[in-house]
């Protein structure tokens, strides 16, 4: 295991760098060409940090495919986004219905889908709708993509104010079960696999057990742990 | 329930339109957080002071904006949506019992609108297994997968937005606007279609036209978007 | 009933008056803006029939939404018929794909399907697509037509070489079930009612007993049969 | 097994598209008795001289033209469509035990072949009951009606036409030629697209995109047709 290039402690990461770390990682996931949703908030920062030669197609999924961000000179009332924000198509790319566009997403056709959580489990269960009482969002297009997105990446924060967000057993109403692939948090990369959560990379910031004490879950640890930086 | 002729005119005024829509009917209206929306419709459709009316839409917009002032002015009965959080009184209307929501998967919505348009019995899809979205639903077994099978939606009225219109009710959308609005136009007894622009029949080329004109009932002209 | 017009016998109609009559009786079914399905052969011709004033929209299911004739100038390789045949689109209509065109043929949008048959019965049952052994054409698009449209008219010839098509039951297999509403041949215009066919209009040439005579079903005979032609 | 990068190009050779094919293959062919097949693939297929594929199409073509030679070829072990009464040959190696056949209702199979491309469980259809097309099917019962339970359908390969196509695999389609292509494009593993009109990136609007070039894998270069 290489070194710690940098020695943070959990507590000197600022929110900008725990979304840069998490963002920066989750990139190195995506391969060119991939068809990719991502999703709203810490999801949408992934392509600044496309490796060199990497170049996916992004959709929206209100009708956009090849989605590009939107500067201010270009605002239109005819594009919007998945958050309803300013969004622009990029030149090869299309419009398409609700129904076309859930069609590419439940059909397979999407490589990977890129979203927040507010739980996931040892099963890969995920929770991300709904806090009874509290919050009712809605599902949005989320328990679409995660069902049928060829590969399902959580890219959230480790833990909600120091309490553990995966957990042995999702508490909170499911989005899917047993759909997540890869957690990518600023503390680790852990794979979600038949036999349990497997810890593969870790900022070299934490410790093993660091990150297992902020894991509600067991934690299998790989052969070789990798820095995810 | 179609009024249209091919000789008549479809296009009518927007109390006329409105008119057509009675309380306690279920409204589909098309758009996506603002984004073709009906605005003109929805606007005279708040004027109107309907009750009792069952809406479905994919959201509920933010507070104070469009669809939004249905809510706020406790038009409804029932609200079918996938999204409904920058509208906070949809959910202070449903703890307190007045409003009944059926939070509907985004993609799963779409389908059910399009099979109430195109006579299918139902929607057979893995979204929503093994969640809340699944209760009381039933599960289908086809070559050893699972899959829900949700209902068909259809409407008394649609109210849609197309970006150019032709008065035989053709449409065609720019940007992101046309999102349930292709569906929508199919499912509902009667479909009255907002123009941006009104054109003349043979503007938009046979092969351009995404909602074709035999599904639209009533054209309304709204105002430009920019 | 008013008395016959003319004469004629059934046997000195030739092939071209049986179909001018069938067609123009068909034509009166069909209102001003009706988006109507016409199958292959005689149906085709009924649209020249139309009463002044009268304009329905025609589809053709391979994806023609007002669906024109074809003049040998306007060839296209681009627009064909359901028949594979050299078509046109009117001014305001529009092309559609397959799954477009099925839902709204499906989806009850068609107000009438006109059709020709090999067989209907007393319940309106319907075959018109394959003589097992003999004749294997495929059902194409007519079983989806016929139970998606609001109204099924067939129209064809009374009888196949003196047999009659309109049975108590038919024999083969069925395009769909309980699904025509009315028929339409030479000799008589005749509606499928709850409890069974009624002859409704008569061609002047004819009386009731020959229509019975050539009618492989009980025919009941409405209080008033009026001239179909 | 998409192979297509943004960066990289998607247009290859007719012998290059073709070699995908492979014997006992599933493949779909788009057009309709000849408007918008795509000829120049469905040649270089008669030629690569293939055996013992499952061809699917909602027709068989006239005796002699196009997807008929691969018939009368007899390169097909089982054949799904909605239309054969005018290519013998179906009849006659399906009379002699030569050809397996399923002939499937023109709606039911472009809905079949989009459910297996929308990742939908199935279609829930009324057409086909009280039919041949019912037989061994199950019934499933919704809100008292009747519906037929028909499955997906999906292929290895899917050959499709496109008017004009771009570089990066968007389809605009003139007059007719778009019916079963556009489905066929979202229900294969690998969807190989024969323009007749080969553009640079930008030339179709995104609005008039009909076919997403994210659906389509490899696209070969046919010839004009007028």
């Amino acid at each position: 295991m290489t070194a710690p290039t940098s020695a943070v402690s959990h507590a000197s990461l600022d929110r900008a760098q725990v979304r840069e770390i998490i963002a920066r990682r989750v990139a190195r996931e995506l391969k060119d060409g991939d068809f990719v949703n991502l999703g709203i908030g810490l999801p949408t920062e992934v392509p600044q940090y496309l490796p060199d030669g990497v170049q996916v197609v992004l959709e929206s999924e209100n009708g956009i495919v090849y989605a590009g961000s939107c500067t201010t000179e270009h605002i239109s009332p005819y594009v919007v986004d998945a958050g309803g924000q300013p969004a622009s198509c990029l030149v090869g790319g299309a419009f398409i219905d609700s129904a076309t566009s859930f069609g590419l997403i439940r059909g397979g056709h999407m490589d990977a889908t890129v979203l927040g959580a507010l739980q996931v489990d040892a099963a890969g269960n995920l929770a991300s709708w709904i806090i009874p009482g509290k919050l009712m969002p809605g599902m949005g297009g989320a328990m679409d993509l995660v069902v049928g997105a060829k590969r399902v990446v959580v890219a959230m924060e480790h833990t909600q104010k120091g309490s553990p967000k995966i957990l042995a057993a999702c508490t909170l109403p499911l989005t899917a079960v047993a759909c997540v692939d890869l957690i990518v948090t600023e503390m680790a990369v852990i794979r979600v696999t038949p036999s349990g959560l497997l810890l593969t990379e870790i900022n070299p910031a934490f410790t093993v057990d660091e990150v297992r004490s902020a894991t509600g879950a067991e934690l299998a640890v790989a052969e070789l742990v990798v820095p995810m930086l | 329930m179609s009024t249209a002729t091919v000789t008549g005119s479809k296009v009518v005024s927007m109390a006329e339109a409105v008119s057509r829509v009675q309380p306690g009917m279920t409204v589909m209206i098309g758009g996506f957080m603002g984004c073709g929306n009906p605005h003109g419709l929805v606007e005279a459709l708040c004027v109107a002071g309907l009750t009792d009316l069952t809406l479905i839409a994919t959201d509920t917009s933010r507070a104070g904006f469009g669809i939004a002032k249905l809510v706020e002015q406790r038009r409804l009965r029932k609200l079918y949506a996938s999204h409904v959080g920058l509208n906070p009184a949809v959910a202070a209307q449903l703890n307190a019992g007045e409003l009944e929501v059926e939070l509907v998967p985004q993609g799963t919505l779409a389908e059910r609108i399009r099979a109430g348009g195109a006579g299918l019995g139902g929607v057979l899809t893995p979204t929503g297994l093994g969640t809340p979205v699944a209760d009381g639903k039933p599960v289908i077994e086809v070559d050893g997968r699972r899959f829900l099978l949700e209902k068909p939606l259809r409407a008394d009225v649609a109210l849609i937005a197309g970006s150019t219109i032709d008065r035989l009710g053709n449409v065609w959308y720019r940007g992101t606007t046309r999102n349930f609005n292709t569906v929508m136009a199919t499912a509902a007894d009667l479909v009255i279609a907002e123009a941006e622009h009104l054109v003349e029949v043979g503007a938009i080329a046979p092969e351009n036209v995404v909602t074709p004109g035999v599904l639209v009932d009533l054209i309304v002209e709204g105002d430009e978007l920019a």
